[in-house]
């Protein structure tokens, strides 16, 4: 399979690693990305916040280049700008007069239908069994708060893959690898992604009543799949520690990651060394997986 | 206008015998005229120019058919309030008078005589559904003399009222009034009771129609059971299904009596839980019961009626936050975690902890532990008046047992907090303000104005968290138990019966009313009446004012020995007929059949429609809709109008 | 911001209300309003967001669900609730629209399949081109300074991005935990990602630059 | 024909129950309008055939109004919904065998809306005199009456989708 790939712009500076994870483990599950030439920022949060035309436009181009560069899907791993790129296209599906303004702002006509899909809809397409299959790791001594953040499946008439107040996806994706995954509230709750940098202290809150909750319902790690929340999630908790004394660190990573160990890969490769808080999947951890999955 | 010219200029027109005219023609002498025209001038149809025909069709018709010709052959041109009346100048009125009656001699003269159709009456009554609604009318029509076949489809009647504790706004006890009146259907010697049982065809049309029945196997011989319930105690298997009266709070055993005072009281056996049907061994019950009323062997059967007239009363179903299937029209509650939180329950199971002879004997004690809430947070149209869910409507009732239920708990916790949650207050009916007032004043339960948008368990604790937009502040509570008043919602069936029986429905499933202001009761097949909440939510009071109406409406249709229709109705012409059956697709009333039509030698060489005449209630629809204008409307056929235009 | 207020210019008010009883306080913020006039702020956001405001029958749902409620002035169904009567400029100067993440939290759930996150949208939009005075001066510098790295390089460059907002904002030491902390770590690039096509990049932003937004051309929408 | 003394011919096509008794009330509250129109009762709006307004236009009708219960208050049902589905495209169908789509008008008024029925009466005269005298009557002729029961697909649809309501 080969899909087009949008990063987005976190990719390429502070989510790094999450590029970088989720090229390496699409590699060895067989699957690989064309990303799109030249393809720009989709406008997120701001642009939308305050111009709709703009962000209609900004996030149309990406859908536009894909389909000069002849891709019939994309993949946009990060949330925001999957979310972005799918309410674009309804507008411009649903809403009279959006496209063809849209589309003089482009100089181009949009002539097929691209389809968006995000880093939970890709893992589900190339089939969780291929995870399970390739394992090298059983990562079962995880217990893994699954974070979907507000993006990723809402709203739900328009995602259309997975249930908005309950979603059961990423639970699935995680388990395929062996950890176990606990039931929480805050699974949909928002992080606040977008005063990251304006209101530092409004996202320290929300971050920290995330974090809280999945360790009252015995999380040891938080899986994520959004750049942003894992800036909110994972950097802010120094923030945290200023604000709320008593703040224990709690380990939080990307999807991407958390299925690279259990294929196998270390933290490095993975990027896992660039967060914030510190998570080692000690070798002793990966022996006693192993013991006692023989045992 | 000029009334004066009138008679003679209409003199002229062909066919005219004979015109004049006269100040009251309805009044006596009036009558008198047309009578003495009629013999003198041997007429055989007559125009009169006079006011609406709503008004005194039936006047000059009767004076027709006393002077000896057929009331169809009288028409009305409406010269006062189409014409003198709306018109000021004296020219043109007076030539559109001249126009309209001439129009109406061109209609007249193409009319036929017709005879009102008779159709005979059987006197016996079909009540479908034995909740308040059914048992209310079942009794009035049979106090009223006439037979009853009361068909339910549980193992007992009573309905939702059987399972409510205390009801608004009196807050007396529902089991006390309701179990009488129970009794009193199952000794009624006009009323046939067939429990755990459905109505599976309707043939027929009003006076005469023929109802088929199943009769689902209780495996107990009902003449033999004396209802001692030893079975019951004898039942090895307690645990296996949850006993759904009690809104799944308790179990029950696999030979079963839904509730103590049940009517009848007899049991039935759960063949999908007990082991005689899974092993073949077992066979306790047969054992203990020295009646010999056990009867593995017991198959459905099916019973075929007549009857005269139908009243449906098949109530309503409470929504539930479960997540539903894709294909549903409704969709569940994920933010209220989709029922997985044991506290967090709905209305009906509220009212069986409430009540005195529920799973907890009338304690308020939570489902997961047992333990008596102290918080108690209460949230109002869930479900209801919510799009995004699929229940536009507001379940009128919710407010009311919200209010009862509030005040049942504070009554039962004395140092409980209960809270609700509400978008507006409905409470229009006699002392139902009253009843709520007495709730915030006397018993201290606190209305927060605001829909609640989550609920999640902490610690044993449910959150709240909701928005008082009173006071435009936010509100978390951490409750105990959480009770939803969801939406009074059709039962999960409505719309097959509604086809099985041809009534029509709304876009929810609620059966359609034939004037929602002037016949409540009435749905717009002839002799098919409506009680209860199967056609909109409602409360006892009115279900039961709904019933005596549609009580009442039944026995008019069955005070007399034949029905006398306007003869107003569609007929096929056969030859013409091509059977393409759009006209049958397109009626509302279902009055057209399919018949064969064969050739001498018996052969069917080809299906026509037919209408029957009995379920045809004249609308014309078929006749417009029909290609090949194989079909006439008697009165108004396209001869008829057309010669109506004509006249122009 | 530029502060357009004028003490002789009328509140806009619903037409109901006979004499504002309105303190000096809140005279209004706009430069072109006027009460009489028949295309109003309520027509406005149904013609953006394509739904109409009198959807929303104040159950207050939204806010009720809304992560960030704790922080705002008012509450997001007041918002909707001060555009349908008409109550503009209270809405429009509201610290709400502008804290709102724009999470569908409200969005997902409302009864009456009201999209308020747009909503809130339209609304930010309006205030800018109003040129209404904003309180959360930060957030609307943050959005200015986000899109002005999108219109120079066609990417987001979270250096240049956050020496903006520290330029604009005044507020060197904020982020001081993080930043070297991202550089050390390498995830930081000195140099911006220039896309080769900025010129339609520009091109977007100056089409579809508002256009009674009159400020200067850098650091505006 | 001279335009001055000119005065339109319209037809009205009234279900018994709904706008008919609407017209009776408009008459008893003495409300006031032209008197071109003149009615010819029907049970329902629903049976009202295509036909009879081609005849109506053959018979030098300058304009013709149609006019039944408003929808879902039908006294049976559906009748006036089928109308109004037969309506629509028979408009577009009248269009184009060259009537103006003006001289056919459609209106739902209640029982209660004399109101109403007066103002109807009214603008309806108001708008067929504007459209002046429709001459083209003579040219018409039963090949258009034929013409018309073609037409099948789109009801068709409508009965299909009935199917599914009722
Ligand atoms: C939680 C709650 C509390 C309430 N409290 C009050 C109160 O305090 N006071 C008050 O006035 N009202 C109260 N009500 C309302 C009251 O329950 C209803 O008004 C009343 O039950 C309606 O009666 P019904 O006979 O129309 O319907 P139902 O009670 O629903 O009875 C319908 C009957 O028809 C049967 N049936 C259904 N389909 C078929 C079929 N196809 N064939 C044969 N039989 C069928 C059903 O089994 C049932 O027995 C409350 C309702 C709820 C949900
Ligand atoms: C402003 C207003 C608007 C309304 N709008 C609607 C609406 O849109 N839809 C709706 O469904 N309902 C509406 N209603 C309600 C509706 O008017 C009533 O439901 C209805 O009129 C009640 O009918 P009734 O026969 O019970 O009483 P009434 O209409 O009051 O009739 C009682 C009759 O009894 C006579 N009478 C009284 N005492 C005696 C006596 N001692 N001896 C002999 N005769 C006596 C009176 O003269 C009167 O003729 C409205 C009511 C009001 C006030
Ligand atoms: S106008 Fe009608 S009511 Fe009056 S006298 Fe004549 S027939 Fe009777
Ligand atoms: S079946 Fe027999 S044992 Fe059971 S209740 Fe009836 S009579 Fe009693
Ligand atoms: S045979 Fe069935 S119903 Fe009878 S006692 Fe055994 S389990 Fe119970
Ligand atoms: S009756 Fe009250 S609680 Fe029930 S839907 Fe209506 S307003 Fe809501
Ligand atoms: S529509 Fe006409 S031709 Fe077709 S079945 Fe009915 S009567 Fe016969
Ligand atoms: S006239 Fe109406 S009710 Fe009678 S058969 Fe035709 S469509 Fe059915
Ligand atoms: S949830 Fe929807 S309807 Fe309710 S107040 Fe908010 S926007 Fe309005
Ligand atoms: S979108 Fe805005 S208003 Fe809605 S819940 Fe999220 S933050 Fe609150």
């Amino acid at each position: 399979m080969n899909y087009g790939y949008f990063p987005g712009c976190s990719q390429t500076g502070s989510a790094k690693e999450y590029d970088i994870s989720l090229r390496r483990v699409i590699d060895k599950l067989g699957v690989s990305f064309d990303e799109i030439e030249d393809w720009s920022c989709c406008g997120a949060t701001s642009a939308h916040a305050t111009n709709h035309k703009l962000s209609t436009a900004l996030a149309m181009r990406n859908i536009m280049l894909a389909e000069q560069q002849g891709m019939e899907s994309i993949i946009a791993p990060c949330a925001a700008c999957y979310n972005r790129l799918i309410m674009s296209q309804f507008e411009i599906a649903n809403h009279s007069g959006v496209k063809q303004e849209t589309e003089k702002l482009l100089s181009s006509k949009f002539l097929k239908d691209i389809k968006v899909f995000n880093v939970l809809e890709l893992f589900l397409k190339i089939g969780i069994n291929k995870i399970a299959e390739n394992r090298k790791r059983e990562l079962s001594d995880l217990k893994v708060a699954c974070y979907y953040g507000c993006l990723l499946v809402r709203p739900a008439a328009i995602t259309k893959f997975d249930d908005a107040e309950q979603p059961t996806s990423m639970e699935k994706i995680v388990e395929s690898t062996g950890a176990h995954t606990i039931d929480w509230n805050y699974k949909v709750e928002c992080c606040g992604a977008a005063h990251s940098i304006a209101r530092r202290d409004i996202v320290v809150d929300l971050s920290k009543n995330i974090i809280d909750d999945a360790r009252a319902h015995g999380a040891n790690v938080m899986a994520v799949a959004c750049p942003m929340c894992h800036t909110n999630l994972d950097m802010r908790q120094r923030a945290m520690r200023r604000k709320y004394p008593g703040h224990e660190e709690f380990p939080v990573l990307y999807l991407t990651e958390l299925i690279g160990l259990a294929l196998g890969m270390n933290e490095r490769e993975l990027g896992i060394d660039l967060h914030y808080i510190d998570f080692k999947y000690a070798d002793s951890a990966l022996e006693n997986s192993i013991a006692n999955k023989m045992g | 206008m000029t009334v004066r010219v009138l008679p003679g200029s209409v003199k002229i027109f062909s066919g005219v015998e004979y015109s004049t005219d006269y100040k009251y023609m309805c009044s006596d002498p009036g009558q008198n005229l047309i009578k003495e025209a009629i013999h003198k001038y041997r007429l055989d149809a007559i125009v009169v120019g006079s006011c609406s025909p709503h008004m005194h069709e039936r006047t000059f018709r009767n004076a027709a058919v006393s002077a000896g010709i057929n009331p169809f052959m009288v028409e009305i041109a409406n010269l006062r309030e189409h014409c003198s009346w709306v018109h000021d100048d004296i020219e043109s009125s007076t030539h559109k008078a001249i126009e309209l009656v001439r129009m109406a001699i061109e209609k007249v003269k193409r009319d036929k005589p017709l005879t009102k159709i008779n159709v005979p009456v059987t006197k016996r009554v079909l009540v479908i559904g034995g909740g308040i609604a059914g048992i209310q009318a079942a009794l009035d029509v049979a106090n009223a003399g006439y037979e009853v076949v009361l068909v339910e489809k549980e193992p007992s009647i009573g309905g939702h009222m059987s399972q409510l504790s205390e009801t608004f706004p009196t807050l007396d006890c529902s089991q006390c009034i309701l179990t009488p009146r129970m009794v009193e259907v199952h000794q009624h010697p006009k009323i046939k009771l067939l429990s755990y049982s459905e109505v599976v065809k309707v043939e027929g049309f009003i006076g005469n129609f023929k109802v088929t029945i199943k009769k689902k196997a209780r495996h107990i011989n009902e003449d033999l059971c004396s209802g001692c319930g030893l079975c019951i105690t004898k039942c090895p298997i307690k645990k296996k299904a949850y006993n759904s009266f009690e809104e799944d709070l308790a179990f029950r055993s696999a030979i079963y009596i839904p509730f103590p005072q049940a009517i009848p009281n007899i049991p039935v056996i759960d063949e999908t839980v007990c082991t005689y049907y899974k092993t073949g061994k077992c066979g306790m019950c047969v054992k203990v019961c020295d009646r010999q009323a056990i009867d593995f062997d017991q198959k459905d059967t099916m019973l075929v009626a007549d009857i005269g007239a139908i009243i449906v009363a098949t109530g309503f179903k409470l929504y539930s936050i479960d997540k539903k299937s894709a294909d549903s029209k409704y969709k569940g509650y994920g933010e209220y975690g989709y029922g997985k939180y044991r506290d967090v329950i709905d209305g009906l199971q509220f009212e069986r902890i409430a009540s005195a002879s529920g799973p907890t004997s009338g304690e308020i004690k939570r489902p997961s532990d047992g333990k008596e809430p102290k918080k108690i947070a209460f949230i109002q149209c869930v479900g209801s008046r919510d799009d995004s869910k699929g229940i536009s409507y507001c379940s009128k009732i919710c407010c009311m047992y919200t209010a009862k239920q509030a005040m049942l708990y504070k009554h039962k916790v004395h140092d409980g907090e209960a809270y609700i949650f509400y978008m507006d207050i409905r409470a229009g009916g006699k002392m139902y303000e009253e009843f709520v007032r007495r709730a915030i004043e006397e018993d201290d339960v606190k209305y927060i104005r605001g829909r609640v948008s989550r609920i999640y368990e902490k610690n044993g604790k449910y959150i709240v968290k909701g928005e008082d937009t009173i006071a435009g502040m936010p509100v978390e509570i951490e409750a105990d138990m959480i009770v939803l008043a969801t939406a009074m919602i059709p039962q999960d069936n409505a719309a097959d019966l509604a086809r099985t029986i041809g009534v029509p429905y709304d876009k929810y499933g609620f059966y359609n009313e034939s004037h929602p202001k002037l016949k409540p009761v009435e749905s717009t097949t002839a002799g098919i009446f409506l009680a209860g909440a199967c056609q909109s939510p409602k409360d006892i009071p009115e279900s039961v004012a709904m019933a005596s109406a549609a009580a009442c409406k039944t026995i008019i249709l069955l005070s007399s020995d034949t029905l006398e229709r306007e003869p107003v109705v569609a007929k096929v012409n056969e030859d013409l007929c091509a059977g393409c059956f759009y006209c049958k697709k397109v009626c509302p009333f279902g009055a057209v059949e399919v018949k064969d039509v064969k050739d001498i030698n018996g052969i069917v060489y080809k299906e026509v429609a037919y209408i029957n005449q009995g379920v045809c209630q004249g609308c014309g629809t078929c006749t417009a809709t029909c290609l090949s204008k194989s079909i006439e409307l008697a009165g108004f056929n396209n001869e008829e109008i057309f010669a109506e235009i004509a006249a122009l | 911001m530029s502060a357009n207020t004028s003490k002789d210019t009328k509140k806009l008010q619903p037409s109901f209300v006979t004499s504002p009883p309105a303190p000096d306080s809140c005279q209004n913020t706009y430069n072109n309003s006027d009460h009489t006039q028949k295309h109003t702020v309520a027509d406005e956001i149904s013609e953006r967001t394509f739904q109409d405001v009198s959807l929303c029958y104040q159950c207050g749902k939204c806010s009720a669900g809304c992560p960030i409620r704790y922080y705002m002035d008012i509450a997001p169904n007041k918002v909707v609730r001060l555009i349908q009567l008409g109550y503009y400029d209270e809405a429009l100067k509201s610290e709400t629209p502008w804290l709102c993440a724009g999470c569908l939290t409200c969005s997902t759930r409302c009864p009456k399949e009201f999209d308020l996150a747009k909503f809130m949208d339209a609304v930010r939009e309006i205030a800018i081109e109003k040129g209404v005075e904003v309180k959360q001066k930060n957030i609307i510098k943050f959005h200015q300074a986000f899109l002005d790295q999108i219109r120079k390089h066609g990417r987001s460059y979270e250096v240049g991005l956050v020496a903006e907002y520290k330029m604009k904002t005044l507020d060197l030491l904020q982020d001081i935990d993080s930043a070297p902390g991202l550089y050390l770590k390498g995830k930081l690039g000195i140099l911006p990602h220039n896309i080769k096509d900025r010129k339609v990049i520009k091109n977007i932003f100056k089409k579809t630059k508002n256009k009674t937004d009159n400020r200067d051309t850098e650091s505006t929408y | 024909m001279d335009k001055q003394k000119w005065e339109p011919k319209i037809v009205a096509f009234v279900c018994n129950w709904c706008t008919y008794t609407g017209a009776d009330l408009a008459g008893t509250s003495r409300m006031k309008y032209p008197a071109n129109t003149k009615m010819i009762r029907v049970m329902c709006s629903g049976s009202i055939d295509p036909v009879f307004i081609l005849k109506a236009f053959e018979r030098g009708a300058d304009g013709v109004l149609i006019s039944g219960c408003h929808p879902n208050d039908c006294h049976y049902n559906a009748g006036n919904f089928h109308a109004r589905r037969r309506w629509d495209f028979f408009h577009e169908l009248l269009d184009f065998i060259g009537i103006e789509k003006g001289r056919l008008q459609f209106s739902w008024i209640s029982a209660s809306e004399g109101k109403k029925f007066a103002d109807v009466i009214s603008k309806v005269t108001k708008d067929i005199k504007a459209l002046g005298p429709f001459t083209d009557y003579q040219k018409m002729n039963s090949e258009f009456t034929a013409f018309f029961p073609e037409e099948t697909a789109e009801d068709h649809e409508v009965l299909n989708k009935v199917e599914e309501i009722v």
